[in-house]
């Protein structure tokens, strides 16, 4: 009984942008190894070059892909639906944006950055797998490809040995954290005989719960909660985010706070909300502690730090909650929280994005100068960003005619909606606990008299970052109408 | 009902009200710091033209009707039924008008000392956030204005207040923005359970308030969640001990605006977003509203009386006023709410002169204790007449503005609170008291060479006293346009609450009998 | 009569979780980075093992599959890791994981 | 026999285990891992799993194992670790607590549904074990048929790692040299 | 007639704007003179009004002016309306009439005054304030005057400022008026709840219609006792107006003798049928207090050394008699004796600012003594001011006193014999402070020396007699004194002619003795209330005919039963530490929450941090702790 091998059909289109970002570090790696006379500005300008044209390849899937059923590639290992298209679009701009700020970081260096971006690249075509798998392999795979590209890039600044021990510390956690994830895809698999997500739902649709037979799917989903929760940093499982992002290199944070997150959050919905909906009464309960703890534990922490990169790294964390809150009411019937759910990733991504683009500014050439009193009386050594950076803090704290309210709005708006008004005043409570801490950036900048009159350089590719984030966050906090609608069709 | 709107005016006045300010404040902002006098001339005329509207939709306002008018209502968010809906009724009228006023009297009266520009910006930027939260008939819509002022005010706090100023603009910020928080979720709720009977997701104010009724319990809940973000604002006791702090450190244009308009944001929502959107439950937490309001007034008079510092004096002086307004309010009948406007404009007049006043004094003397001065009438007595009036209408002597306002809540509230009533009414003793025996001790006695040099008022100070005081004499003796604008819409609001509660405002009169 | 007792797949899963556990501890209670990856290594086989003994117990190559993957994944990752953790000693020998708390708080 | 064969295997896998967390020389816990390994090598063959029990001895015991080996012998960091004294008071406590709380906690989980496991029936193609070299062509089948993606992916996963190790294992270049030399 | 009302209030108002406007320019005695003349004038009209009035039938004698709409909302109706009444017109009459004779003699008194400008433009205020209290067509029209007058008050109280004793006594002055305002206020809320509206003329209507519940009617009756308590201070509230002597005197003969103080008064008697169609204990309750501050004000000025306080304190005890009356229910006499009390007390108290003035300042009775020889016409009329007060017959003050004891013994005979102690009383302090003043030898040479350093007057030294501006209305007044009683004589019916002039105000609510045994007997009490006179007259010559200085009289009584001492003890220390422990607690319990809250988070955040080690074993045991209750969650979600 042998049978032939049916190779499968590759929809070549569909890949378009993984194709990209594939050849694109390719040609990133060859052309920065090999040309002679080959710069920097062109290597940044190639990456930035493929990524935003991947980026371009995502919206139009998401266009064309208007209903939201999706489309299955390859032997349905991914799914391309608007999910997918839209971190397509965040992950491969987070990478355009992380290789001007890169270019920005290497200024003086000797360094030309080519496998800096060369791994951008690879990071975020793993963060699209991550996000657009519909088998748990593939998902694994993306996921390993997105962390090991990060666990080299957080390590990549030589010169400072934090960044290499928080190269180390992601890397020995990730890999702990992801051996739990991939044990819980075995336990499913086990359960269910199928490490496809659609066969999964399948399996489980028929299957009714029988007393006690499903503990190894649950725990397997226990499993795989973990591995994501990691990857989110939602407490308690953010312990690393702090000392990461504080210690690898400003843009590579940028990075993992918005590519990052945005993968790993689409693939966690993707998983539980759709694979795993037959078990919503099992998992919502996870995930509601989850937020509770996210959001208290992130505020909670963040208040008494004193080093800019850390405040942002804990307020990252209860921002995870935020989301989980908004994954929490998706996991209700009918809710649309996996809309605004994808609403807040898309605000809080760019939002994180400019934060750091403009502590990279003030941090400095050795990337050191973080802490609270590098960042005194900046409102009179550099009005201009000082404005822009507390246009971004008040988002991050939820003043309204900003992105960060929009997005703080919808997630407490579908919660309400699932009669989930506990977690919703926790969390609200909790951001004004977090309001705290952005206050306190702001006084130092504005109210503090500055340490020294230095006034800190703004190179042209960070300060075209951090004008666009701020763009963005008071154009949708203006009028999120657009982005409300675009949002709106992801919820199912 | 409520919502019979007059015909849309060709005009948006509403909505230049709000954006004429924000216009002006990113001119300011954009100017360049080498030109102050440009600066100071732009913000003026912002300001000025803003009073101007005010006093232009005061002027065309229909007095006989009490429903919004001038209303303007664009889509904004269609998407969660979101609607830039502005109106004014008669309630509205006179805060819009206050503010419209008070700003360039600051602008023009008070001087930062520095950052000019950035100080006019943000002032600017408030005015326009304060004008929305008025204005505003959509839940979110009003909370977006009642949120965003926080930033402002936060920053002229911090910017150009005094030695405690960032704790205080901290506390400040944090306490108002935990009530919101609150709010937010009520706001969210309401508009959730309201979709069920309208047959759709929609935060307009009246047509919530209008065609859908929450479950008893439900509204209870949601009107406990707006309460706490109101309470905190007023501030009603025990939550009031940020005002303190924030006056005392806010620079005296701050305390002016705070004292002014910022606080009637609470006793406004009060009205707009507790009786009207939630009739049912606000007839039912009366007693504990009234409770908090008359301890308030007691509490903060008694407070007063033994402050060393006079700004502070006069900021624990408006946590007893805040409590009459709030009484007030909760009486439902048409004389006590009627009343509560009036003070709200009254206390907003007075205070507000009072701060200036303070701040002058602090401008010549560097002190504010009031144990460093002594005498003052004796070297500048028109200075001290004109600390007089002011006193004089904020203690609600007959004649001036303070006591139509107070008599109004008082005889009013005694129709259906009259024990509460009673006991408020000794608040008017008190208050006698704290100010006065302040007043003996900056302005009486001998002089002492500290102050011997104390300035006369000087011609612009003078001026600008001399507006509030034409205002305070006037509002006293002649308050009828006033009432006769307000009582149409106050009227319409008991009525609501009539039709949709078993709660009846007595008409005066009606009651006989019953025991002193 | 014991060789009739045949292992069934519980069994193998059990083991596989001993393994695991074995492997956590090793993660937190070693200092040398060397060893703590090691441990790492163990709970990727311990997942292997489940994967195997499920895979024949469901009659399923897939699982096999996947196993195949997750070896070149740890080939990779063991690739990375000990490339930082080289170029973390080479700077510092014989550091260990306690060494590295600068980042705190 | 086959019960003899588990035993065994799970003899050596366990001992190795313990030996990777107890021994305190590097060295030696590298070794006790090749020991473990190899266990798990026995138990794929127990399990019918040749082809992988083989690539398991080739690529774990026979790269994996080395590239440790040689690191250590690289950085000379074959000092023994004093594993009497820790620092971290809760830690050692903590650590056995929780270890042992994931394995039990899995552990009660699959025998609570061990005769649920989900039943062959609704599983792929069965195995046909008839063949010699079935199980080798099953897996090239799955792996090049419905499986391509993700092997096309482990090929991104190798260039990261060979790009990892570029970046990492480059000496710093001194600034100023116009171009930079390649190792 | 009726649309010149309005002229009486503004007249005042013009002379007060005015000085406000150019007081500088005008300067001394431009400044008086426009004072007095506004006043004078103000005078005239209601003279001329009182004529209108009595030109028409009695029941047509209610003229009402509503000059513009208060405060109207809903229901409540508010104008600012003058009506000009019996009562009404009687009032204005002797205050505008007294008030341009004092503004006359303060033109003299104040001279070379700095502040003499505004001296008169205060007294110009209070005038308009007074005449808006007696006026008023509604309570809150007398409530504008009523906290006018007290504010004026204050300010001519605390006149010379920059004297701490001056400051405090008039800031006690409004605060004690407060309490009372507060029972004026709570009795406008009764009445309107009850009527629905704040006007006399329907309020007191509808009382007599028994439209009024008498458990309301008590209510409101007791609570403008309050007020009427605060601002005429009786018992317990009267300690502001010993003090309110701080003043200048012609203050203290206007407000707090003449005009002023009265207002409690006829507050009192403008709502009679309010006070009818209450219970009857409230009305007793109203005599008990007169009664009962009556003697005890008597038993305080006995012993005196002040010369204003003993004027003072007889003030107290005087007014204490008009409340006597309106209790017994004798709102005539009440009136009536308001009237000649106005009359004689003011020209006392002017007397005494001659004397004062002429001595450089010195009050000390001790100090004086035989000054009717250098100042003559002072001495007369005060000899005429004291005979009039002490009951001696044909004076004002006997006619007006003995138809209060007459009423009072109809009602109540205790309180009669408490009038009758007073009555002792005040024959016996008055004769005390004459002989002490203008008898005897003169102790004034060393006071003289003592005190002519700082003679702020021409000539040093000698006291002397005082211009004209300031005899002349001593002279006017006593000659009112003498006559005075004339209004009101009890010979026959045909006599009373000021009970004729009220009727339409009191009729109905005044007490109907006729028939009782004091009635038919009036005539032997007539007999004994001048016998107890002459008692009084007598013992106090006894006692200082020689030119005894030192008073006899217990201490106790000189520091006013030491009530005064205990109070402002109570309030400045048990009452001021209860204060400061509320704002204590302010700032440490209710303020202390909320930073406490802040504190607890940050330190509770501290605690937190303290997971974050650094070392990575102890980030993997905590992951790893998180992973096994999420993994025992899901078990246990699956075991059952």
């Amino acid at each position: 009984m042998e049978r032939g091998l049916v190779a499968p059909g590759i929809e070549w289109g569909d890949l378009a942008p993984l194709l990209i970002l594939l050849a694109g570090a390719c040609a990133v790696l060859l052309c920065g190894s090999l040309l002679r006379g080959w710069s920097r500005t062109l290597t940044t300008s190639l990456t930035v070059a493929v990524s935003v044209s991947a980026a371009v390849g995502g919206a139009v899937q998401w266009e064309r892909d208007s209903t939201v059923i999706g489309k299955y590639l390859v032997s349905d290992a991914i799914l391309i639906d608007r999910f997918a298209a839209l971190s397509i679009v965040l992950i491969c701009g987070s990478a355009a944006v992380v290789a001007l700020l890169l270019h920005a970081h290497l200024a003086g260096s000797p360094d030309d950055g080519v496998e800096l971006q060369t791994l951008l690249l690879t990071g975020a075509i793993g963060g699209i797998v991550l996000a657009a798998a519909n088998d748990l392999i593939v998902l694994f795979l993306g996921l390993e490809i997105l962390s090991l590209s990060l666990y080299l890039l957080a390590a990549s600044n030589r010169r400072r040995e934090q960044s290499q021990e928080a190269g180390l510390k992601y890397f020995v956690l990730g890999g702990f954290a992801s051996a739990f994830l991939l044990y819980g895809i075995a336990l499913v698999y086990g359960a269910t005989g199928s490490t496809s997500l659609d066969m999964i739902v399948v399996g489980l649709s028929g299957k009714a719960r029988i007393d006690g037979s499903d503990t190894l799917l649950l725990v397997g989903i226990g499993l795989l909660l973990v591995g994501f929760a990691f990857k989110v940093s939602a407490a308690p499982f953010h312990v690393w985010t702090p000392d990461v992002y504080e210690g690898s290199p400003s843009p590579v944070t940028a990075f993992m706070a918005s590519a990052g997150k945005v993968a790993a959050f689409v693939a966690l919905m993707r998983v539980l909300v759709t694979g795993f909906e037959r078990r919503v009464d099992d998992w919502r309960p996870a995930v509601w502690a989850l937020a509770v703890a996210a959001v208290v534990v992130g505020s909670l922490m963040a208040v008494t730090q004193s080093n800019v990169k850390r405040m942002l790294a804990y307020s990252s964390v209860s921002h995870a909650g935020f989301v989980l809150v908004g994954v929490e009411a998706a996991s209700h019937p009918g809710s649309d929280g996996l809309a605004s759910s994808g609403l807040y990733l898309v605000a809080y991504s760019v939002l994180v994005l400019g934060s750091f683009a403009s502590v990279m500014v003030v941090a400095g050439q050795e990337d050191s100068a973080t802490s609270l009193a590098d960042f005194a009386g900046l409102g009179r050594r550099r009005p201009a960003l000082a404005l822009a950076f507390s246009t971004l803090l008040l988002a991050q704290a939820g003043v309204p005619l900003t992105s960060g309210f929009v997005a703080k709005f919808g997630v407490i708006k579908s919660a309400v909606d699932a009669k989930s008004y506990a977690i919703a005043i926790i969390a609200m409570v909790a951001a004004v606990v977090g309001a705290y801490l952005y206050l306190r950036i702001m006084v130092s900048m504005w109210l503090d008299e500055p340490t020294d009159d230095s006034r800190p350089r703004v190179q042209r590719a960070v300060a075209i970052v951090v004008g666009l984030a701020v763009a963005f966050t008071l154009l949708v906090g203006f009028l999120p109408g657009w982005l409300l609608n675009a949002t709106e069709s992801l919820a199912r | 009902m409520l919502a019979a709107t007059s015909a849309p005016v060709p005009f948006p006045i509403l909505t230049a009200l709000v954006l004429v300010p924000v216009i002006g404040a990113s001119i300011v902002s954009l100017m360049s710091t080498r030109m102050p006098e440009q600066v100071k001339l732009v913000a003026t005329v912002v300001s000025v033209s803003t009073a101007a509207m005010s006093l232009w939709l005061l002027s065309s306002f229909d007095s006989h009707s009490g429903g919004f008018q001038f209303v303007s209502r664009h889509e904004w968010i269609e998407t969660w039924g979101i609607s830039w809906h502005l109106g004014v009724d008669g309630i509205a009228l006179f805060m819009v008008v206050l503010t419209g006023i008070l700003f360039p009297l600051v602008i023009l009266g008070v001087d930062p000392h520095h950052d000019e520009k950035r100080y006019l910006a943000w002032l600017l930027m408030l005015e326009a956030g304060v004008m929305g939260s008025f204005l505003s008939l959509d839940l979110f819509l009003f909370f977006v204005f009642f949120e965003i002022v926080l930033v402002p005010m936060y920053f002229l706090i911090g910017g150009w207040g005094y030695d405690k100023r960032v704790y205080a603009a901290t506390k400040f910020f944090l306490y108002t923005m935990l009530g919101s928080a609150f709010m937010l979720v009520g706001i969210v709720a309401t508009a959730a359970l309201a979709s069920r009977d309208l047959g759709r997701f929609t935060f307009d104010l009246v047509e919530i308030a209008e065609r859908s009724d929450l479950a008893t319990s439900t509204g209870r809940w949601l009107f406990a969640s707006f309460a706490v973000a109101f309470a905190v604002k007023v501030p009603l006791f025990p939550v009031h001990t940020w005002l303190p702090d924030a006056h005392t450190q806010a620079p005296t244009g701050g305390s002016v605006i705070l004292a002014g308009v910022l606080l009637k944001l609470g006793t406004y929502g009060f009205l707009r977003f507790g009786l009207y959107l939630f009739p049912e439950a606000s007839v039912w937490a009366r007693p504990a509203l009234l409770t908090l309001a008359v301890i308030g007034v007691l509490w903060g008079a008694i407070a007063a009386t033994m402050q060393r510092d006079l700004k502070r004096l006069v900021a624990y002086s408006s946590v007893a006023h805040l409590g009459f307004i709030v009484l007030g309010t909760f009486a439902i009948t048409s004389q006590a709410l009627t009343g509560s406007v009036v003070q709200m404009v009254n206390h907003g007049v007075s205070t507000g002169a009072l701060f200036l006043l303070v701040g002058m004094i602090y401008e010549r003397r560097h002190t504010r204790e009031i144990a460093e001065l002594r005498g003052i009438q004796s070297v500048a007595p028109i200075f001290a007449a004109a600390f007089m009036v002011v006193m004089l209408s904020s203690i609600g002597v007959p004649g001036l503005n303070g006591f139509v306002g107070e008599f109004l809540v008082l005889i009013g509230s005694f129709e259906t609170a009259r024990w509460w009533t009673v006991v408020a009414a000794t608040g008017v003793i008190l208050a006698a008291l704290y100010l006065l025996w302040a007043y003996q001790r900056v302005f009486h006695g001998p002089v002492d060479e500290a102050n011997a040099g104390f300035g006369e008022m000087n011609l612009r100070e003078g001026s600008l006293i001399l507006v509030f005081i034409g205002i305070i004499v006037f509002t006293g003796l002649y308050p009828k346009p006033m009432l006769e604008r307000i009582e149409p819409s106050v009227g319409r609001l008991v009525e609501h609450v009539e039709s949709r509660t078993e709660f009846r405002a007595p008409a005066g009169g009606a009651s006989h009998g019953g025991g002193g | 009569m014991i060789a009739a007792v045949v292992p069934t797949t519980t069994w193998y899963l059990v083991l596989a979780a001993v393994l695991f556990g074995i492997g956590t501890l090793g993660v937190m209670v070693r200092r040398n980075p060397l060893v703590m990856f090691m441990s790492i290594e163990l709970m990727l086989n311990a997942v292997n093992l489940s994967f195997v003994a499920l895979a024949s117990r469901l009659g399923d190559i897939n699982g096999q599959v996947v196993v195949f993957f997750v070896l070149v994944v740890a080939a990779a990752e063991v690739v990375v890791g000990l490339g930082i953790i080289v170029s973390i000693m080479r700077r510092r020998a014989s550091v260990t994981a306690d060494d590295l708390a600068d980042l705190r708080g | 026999m086959a019960l003899f064969v588990f035993v065994c295997s799970a003899a050596m896998i366990l001992v190795g285990a313990l030996g990777v967390v107890t021994r305190s020389n590097p060295v030696h816990a590298a070794l006790s891992l090749v020991l473990t390994l190899f266990g798990v090598a026995v138990t794929f063959v127990a399990l019918q799993a040749h082809f992988l029990a083989a690539v398991q001895v080739i690529v774990y015991a026979g790269a994996i194992v080395v590239l440790f080996l040689f690191v250590i012998m690289l950085l000379g960091v074959d000092r023994a670790e004093n594993l009497r004294i820790e620092p971290l008071r809760v830690q050692r406590p903590l650590a056995f607590v929780v270890s042992t709380g994931v394995a039990a906690v899995v552990i009660a989980a699959i025998v609570r549904a061990r005769d649920s496991l989900a039943d062959p029936s609704r599983g792929l193609a069965p195995t046909g074990a008839d063949a010699h070299d079935a199980n080798v062509r099953e897996i090239a089948r799955e792996i090049f048929s419905s499986n391509t993606f993700a092997f096309e992916l482990t090929s991104v996963l190798l260039l990261v790692a060979v790009v990892g190790t570029v970046l990492l294992a480059r000496r710093q270049r001194s600034p100023g040299a116009g171009h930079p030399v390649r190792p | 007639m009726a649309d010149l009302l309005w002229l009486i209030p503004a007249l005042p108002l013009a002379g007060f704007l005015v000085i406000l406007v150019l007081g500088r320019r005008l300067g001394e005695p431009g400044a008086g003179v426009v004072a007095t003349l506004a006043t004078a004038s103000s005078f005239l009209v209601v003279a001329a009004t009182y004529f209108d009035l009595l030109g028409r039938p009695e029941e047509e004698r209610n003229l009402v002016l509503r000059v513009f709409e208060w405060v109207p909302v809903g229901s409540l109706k508010v104008d600012m309306a003058l009506a000009a009444d019996p009562l009404s017109i009687a009032m204005a009459l002797f205050v505008t009439g007294i008030s341009s004779l004092i503004h006359l003699y303060a033109i003299g008194y104040m001279k070379g005054d700095p502040k003499f400008p505004k001296f008169f433009m205060y007294l110009n205020l209070f005038v308009f304030s007074m005449l808006m209290l007696v006026m008023g067509e509604n309570l809150l029209v007398t409530f504008l005057g009523w906290e006018g007058v007290g504010a004026c008050s204050y300010f001519l109280i605390s006149f010379w400022h920059d004297r701490e004793s001056a400051a405090t006594a008039g800031k006690k002055a409004f605060v004690t008026n407060r309490v009372g305002d507060w029972g004026m206020m709570v009795a406008m809320f009764l009445a309107f709840s009850a009527v629905g509206t704040l006007s006399y003329g329907a309020i007191n209507h509808a009382a007599e219609k028994g439209q009024i519940a008498a458990v309301t009617a008590t209510g409101i009756a007791l609570m403008l006792l309050v007020a009427a308590c605060g601002k005429s201070a009786q018992l317990p509230l009267y300690l502001w107006l010993p003090d309110a002597m701080e003043g200048p005197t012609p203050v203290s003969a206007l407000i707090h003798a003449a005009t002023m103080v009265t207002s409690g008064v006829f507050l009192l008697t403008r709502m009679a049928p309010v006070l009818d169609a209450a219970h009857p204990w409230a009305t007793d309750v109203i005599a008990v207090v007169g009664a009962a501050t009556a003697l005890f004000a008597a038993t305080i000025a006995v012993a005196q050394t002040d010369i204003k306080k003993v004027l003072a304190y007889s003030t107290v005890s005087q007014l204490g008699f008009m409340f006597l009356a309106i209790g017994s229910g004798a709102y005539v006499a009440a009136v009536f004796h308001m009237i000649t009390h106005a009359f004689f007390k003011a020209l006392l108290f002017l007397g005494s600012g001659s004397v004062i003035h002429g001595m450089h300042h010195e009050q000390d009775m001790r100090r004086m003594g035989a000054l009717r020889k250098v100042m003559p016409i002072t001495g007369f009329t005060f000899i005429i001011g004291w005979l009039a007060i002490a009951g001696v017959p044909p004076f004002a003050g006997f006619w007006s006193k003995d138809e209060i004891l007459l009423y009072a013994f109809a009602n109540n005979r205790a309180l009669w014999a408490v009038g009758m102690v007073t009555a002792l009383l005040t024959a016996y302090y008055m004769t005390r402070q004459v002989v002490m003043v203008f008898f005897g030898e003169a102790r004034w040479h060393d006071a003289a020396a003592a005190h002519g350093a700082h003679g702020d007057h021409s000539h040093e030294g000698e006291p002397h007699e005082s211009p004209w501006v300031m005899t002349a209305p001593l002279v006017v007044l006593a000659a009112l004194s003498v006559v005075g009683g004339g209004m009101q004589l009890p010979f026959s019916k045909s006599t009373h002619w000021l009970e004729h002039w009220l009727a339409p105000v009191v009729h109905g609510a005044e007490a109907d003795i006729k028939g009782t045994w004091a009635y038919d007997n009036k005539w032997w009490l007539l007999v004994l209330a001048i016998l107890v006179a002459s008692a009084g007259i007598a013992a106090s010559i006894a006692v200082y005919s020689r030119g005894r200085a030192r008073p006899i009289e217990p201490t106790v009584l000189a520091d006013g039963w030491r009530y005064d001492s205990l109070v402002s003890a109570v309030v400045g220390g048990p009452g001021r530490a209860a204060f400061q422990a509320v704002a204590d607690a302010d700032a440490g319990i209710v303020d202390g929450a909320v930073n406490g809250t802040g504190r607890v988070v940050l330190s509770l955040s501290g605690l937190v941090r303290r997971t974050q080690t650094g070392f990575v074993r102890g980030y993997a045991a905590i992951v790893g702790a998180g992973a096994v209750l999420v993994l025992a969650w899901f078990l246990l979600r699956g075991w059952t």
